[in-house]
């Protein structure tokens, strides 16, 4: 067990696997298909001040490796999920990641405010790159002092470390990345979705009734690889790393490009027991390859000083 | 699940016949299977299938699909002895004690939305309830289980064309015929479904809806519908876990 | 034949289908395979001033419906291509894009001068956008100032029309497009590849050489459909749309986005006979869905007034 | 092309058997052929493997293959019957003129890099040169077709943990037996290949080089490797096009 124990602020984890925020609901559906006691956190669906309805539909389409989607930030608000959803979640010992969004730099505060004192919120995950909202949202994710500001100020409403979900459709991450590290976030969470389209040869028009989603699934893969890589040799907090894992080798590539965690979003969706067989899958590779701990693998691409552990 | 037979039975659409343990808990009709038709990422998600036949002293589940997408395709492509990656049954389906022994029933389906009236029917008949249906295809050529559903009860076609049954859609017969019932049970397109309440305006009615699906078990919001004549804007239902059959009104059609 | 037939700016098409920059070659290859003759028109590897050699191998990795490159824009320089290559070419009856490179300003256009002279050259397609390049490439197609400035300067030396290449890589597309445009651009190729990575689990080091690589193939479609369906509402100057073509269908699925041409990038190395046999089906398409011409297809997805076709 | 057979004959190593017109033109060992694993996009990109026998009379060609990655797995999956997509022949493969009736050639192989070694020496055999091989395996179980190529002249087997044959590495069997010849042929890990040149420095010796590739072609330069004593730093050969079989002293080992 120990070999997958990760100690990150505020996430205490028995082993690096969370399901990715809108992928895994409030955890009541996956609850009745296996023990969440076994992941190593859970990061929640995105949750703003009032309750949302999201975009109309079709929401999802299916793309070459990968899927769009555009849910919206759908969710039943702030005080349901602090009055229902967190007490539910709040029976199984596992360290929460709140995800938070808004439209204004305020709403976000307030939000940050209430839900980081619910007990089982151990950390929150501040949504800056969410493309499906058309106001606020994306321009967080894509200025740096934007960015750097809206994290201060969720910092100083937060009772809990703050990780920052940075936003891939940028010019340049690291600049990003720095900005909100030197603004005080105690970690990073990459990456949220590309901007994509789809159009439908019959109906002529985009696929998805909000015209673009959000992409994400195995396709993505590359990019996120390529960004932690960049971003884990500029900054000194941990990184959260997504898109695309469906195994735990994508987990083991993820830990060599700079991630200290993952999450798993969309490949819930082909396989919702997904979470748990990596988990175990990574248990035998540990033995199977004689690591010590996961841990001495984060960053190990591109760390120059290292005995190469995986090839044994 | 083990592919048992997996063949083509009108244009387009195949009939599949799978068994595995999964099957003895296909109890309800109206309940979906959510299907991974290729072994890689691509395709991606998981197709969702209506249940129309179960066999459970056999453990066997039959569903028709049309294969018109890549993912259908794909399906059509697997052979007996293949395994396939079911999971379900998920969903609400028809509720049976909505009609009691004696009352008429009526089915109303169209295209690739008849196969789950099927396993409704026989099991509607299991419990003495009278059942007509009526099926809408395009042409003759698109027509299937036809004589599956006239060993059960009372059944009129209908096709576009009319080179089969009776010339022009379920409503335009319904609106001819105007069939005695009890309860409404319908499947199909929302168009279909929307005319059809419009003018049956049943007491009893049942609907089976259909949106795109990510979890198919109700934890991405993808598959959502409005409530009907809801006034807080935020009202809504999920297609997967919340239905997809849902009783007269609750959603808007 | 007229039906496919398409009219651009120093391109005059017998269909709307070329292969993209650096999958082709100089087309030797593919001559030995089918008649070049069948091609709307050629775009040809990145010309550089100088010869060059590239980056170390290996400079392509597979990812889930993608591939990376890092060839690091290996060629035989202007004046081989000059001498050689083009001359080779000229035996077709197809118009010639002519991609080309640089690292300053004054090597484009000193290439584009020269390269531009060539009878077959029809147009230039200047590659702003090349991720593989440590020097100037990159940052060129990034800051939307310099892109013009670098525009306008290769607009001057050229004798025919120029088409800029955009990088996905970018917060915002449409800004870097509008001001091509307004710096003299006939048009755009969108889009270059997206940045990636791919880490080898037993080397625990990136697969590729060049670290970093481009990615290209199916896996990138909807970030082009999106990207496309952005800029073309934004400019008046013709779009060739590239990423994961693949059929006929990718093809109608780029110009209702708002292309009115394609290129084939990494098709070729999946079958190299793609091209030809796109035109065919396009062919097919055009009579069975009763489309009177291709060109009636460009943008259709946001174009409000239009009587859907393609569902006929 | 149709598969014919395709079974497992070593630790991990597949043996496949495939028909179709193009084998007639699979006349020259060592080219390679450029095979589509799967009829999706993933795995996108086709794979090189060698030609390793050619019946022209029954248009039958065989390939050994590794089935490691997961596009190998996938062809180790394909079943008879099966279609084949193939590209090729492709590239240069060893001179047969390089070597006259008489003399002796040396054919030294390592691992998966022993394929195309055995359609080399059945071509050597029937032009009366006599045929001396070397194959390095890393064990007992991993070794493959050491019959056939007995067969055909001396064979020679080392693995690594002395379970079959000698006990090392085929440059520690050279170094100890010191056989003599007239030309070198090889293909293997570079390594190896680097190893022996610089042991047996032979008057003519022929490289067969691995590489990644894209078009397979000469198209795209994903296969470049750089030219020996090369003092401008820019030529270079292509793997595919070029090669993949390089005479001694063109590649830098
Ligand atoms: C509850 C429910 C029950 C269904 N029962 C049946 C049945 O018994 N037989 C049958 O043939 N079809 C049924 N369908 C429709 C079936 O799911 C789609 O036809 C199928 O998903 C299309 O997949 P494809 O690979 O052919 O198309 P593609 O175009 O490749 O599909 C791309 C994506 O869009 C989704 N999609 C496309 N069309 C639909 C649609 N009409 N509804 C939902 N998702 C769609 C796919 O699931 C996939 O995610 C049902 C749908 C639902 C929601
Ligand atoms: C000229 C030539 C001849 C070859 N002949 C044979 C043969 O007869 N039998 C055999 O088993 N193998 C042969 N190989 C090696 C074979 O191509 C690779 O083992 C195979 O491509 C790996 O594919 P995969 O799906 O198992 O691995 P994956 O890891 O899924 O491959 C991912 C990508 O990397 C490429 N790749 C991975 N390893 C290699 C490699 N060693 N060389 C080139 N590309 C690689 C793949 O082609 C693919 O594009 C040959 C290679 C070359 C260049
Ligand atoms: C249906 C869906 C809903 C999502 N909702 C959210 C959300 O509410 N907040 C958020 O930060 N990210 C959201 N994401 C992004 C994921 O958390 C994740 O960053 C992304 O999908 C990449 O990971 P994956 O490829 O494993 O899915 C959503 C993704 C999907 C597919
Ligand atoms: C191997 C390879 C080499 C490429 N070389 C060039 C180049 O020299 N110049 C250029 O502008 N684009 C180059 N590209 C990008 C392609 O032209 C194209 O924009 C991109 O691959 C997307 O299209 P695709 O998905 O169809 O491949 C290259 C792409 C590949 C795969
Ligand atoms: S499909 Fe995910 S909530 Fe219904
Ligand atoms: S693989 Fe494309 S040039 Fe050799």
């Amino acid at each position: 067990m120990s070999k997958l124990a990760i100690q990150l602020p505020g996430l205490s984890m028995k082993n690096p696997i969370m399901p990715a925020s809108g992928c895994f609901g409030f955890g009541r559906e996956f609850a009745d298909l296996y023990n969440l006691n076994q992941l190593g956190a859970i990061a929640i669906k995105a949750t703003t001040e009032e309750m949302r309805f999201g975009n109309p539909t079709p929401r999802v389409a299916e793309t070459p490796g990968g899927m769009l989607n555009a849910i919206g930030l759908q969710n039943p608000g702030l005080e349901n999920v602090i009055n229902k959803e967190l007490p539910f979640l709040s029976e199984y010992d596992v360290p929460i990641l709140a995800n938070i969004a808004g439209t204004k730099t305020e709403d976000y505060v307030r939000v940050a405010e209430q839900v980081s004192k619910a007990p089982n919120v151990t950390a929150i995950e501040l949504n800056i790159s969410c493309p499906n909202v058309k106001e606020g949202g994306i321009s967080f994710g894509t200025d740096p002092n934007i960015a750097a500001a809206l994290t201060k100020a969720v910092k100083e409403a937060s009772e809990v470390p703050v990780y920052v979900k940075l936003s891939p459709n940028v010019s340049d991450i690291t600049e990003i990345a720095v900005a909100v590290e030197q603004a005080g976030a105690d970690g990073l969470s990459m990456i949220n979705t590309l901007l994509g389209m789809r159009i439908d040869l019959k109906s002529e028009k985009p696929v998805i009734a909000n015209r673009t989603g959000g992409l994400s699934g195995p396709a993505i893969k590359p990019v996120a690889i390529r960004m932690i890589y960049e971003v884990s040799q500029r900054v000194s907090i941990p990184i959260i790393g997504m898109g695309g894992i469906h195994s735990a080798e994508d987990v083991l590539e993820y830990f060599l490009a700079g991630a200290s965690a993952v999450a798993v979003g969309t490949a819930n969706f082909v396989n919702p027991y997904v979470c748990p067989e990596i988990i175990e899958e990574l248990h035998e590779i540990m033995s199977e390859k004689r690591i010590d701990h996961i841990s001495d693998l984060i960053g190990r691409s591109w760390k120059s000083c290292y005995s190469p552990s995986l090839s044994r | 699940m083990t592919i048992v037979h997996n063949r083509q039975i009108a244009n387009q659409i195949f009939e599949m016949t799978f068994t595995g343990e999964l099957v003895s808990k296909m109890t309800e009709p109206g309940q979906f299977l959510h299907i991974r038709v290729g072994d890689q990422v691509i395709p991606l998600l998981r197709r969702p299938i209506s249940i129309c036949d179960v066999d459970l002293e056999e453990k066997r589940c039959t569903i028709l699909y049309r294969a018109e997408g890549e993912g259908t395709k794909l399906l059509s492509n697997k052979r007996v002895g293949d395994s396939l990656d079911v999971l379900g049954p998920l969903g609400n389906g028809f509720p049976l004690h909505s009609v009691v022994e004696g009352e008429t029933a009526i089915l109303i389906g169209g295209g690739i939305g008849i196969p789950p009236l099927y396993y409704l029917s026989k099991q509607l008949v299991q419990r003495n309830v009278r059942v007509k249906h009526i099926l809408g295809f395009a042409t003759r050529k698109d027509a299937f289980y036809v004589n599956k559903f006239e060993q059960l009860g009372e059944t009129a076609v209908t096709t576009i064309d009319g080179s089969l049954g009776y010339q022009g859609f379920v409503t335009d017969y319904v609106n001819h015929e105007n069939p005695a019932f009890d309860v409404l049970f319908t499947c199909g397109p929302t168009q279909m479904m929307k005319a059809i309440e419009e003018q049956m305006n049943p007491n009893r009615g049942y609907y089976s809806f259909e949106e795109r699906m990510g979890c198919g078990i109700g934890a991405c919001f993808a598959c959502v519908c409005p409530v009907k004549n809801d006034s807080t804007g935020h009202e809504y239902r999920k297609v997967c876990s919340d239905g997809p059959v849902f009783p007269q009104g609750v959603i808007q059609l």
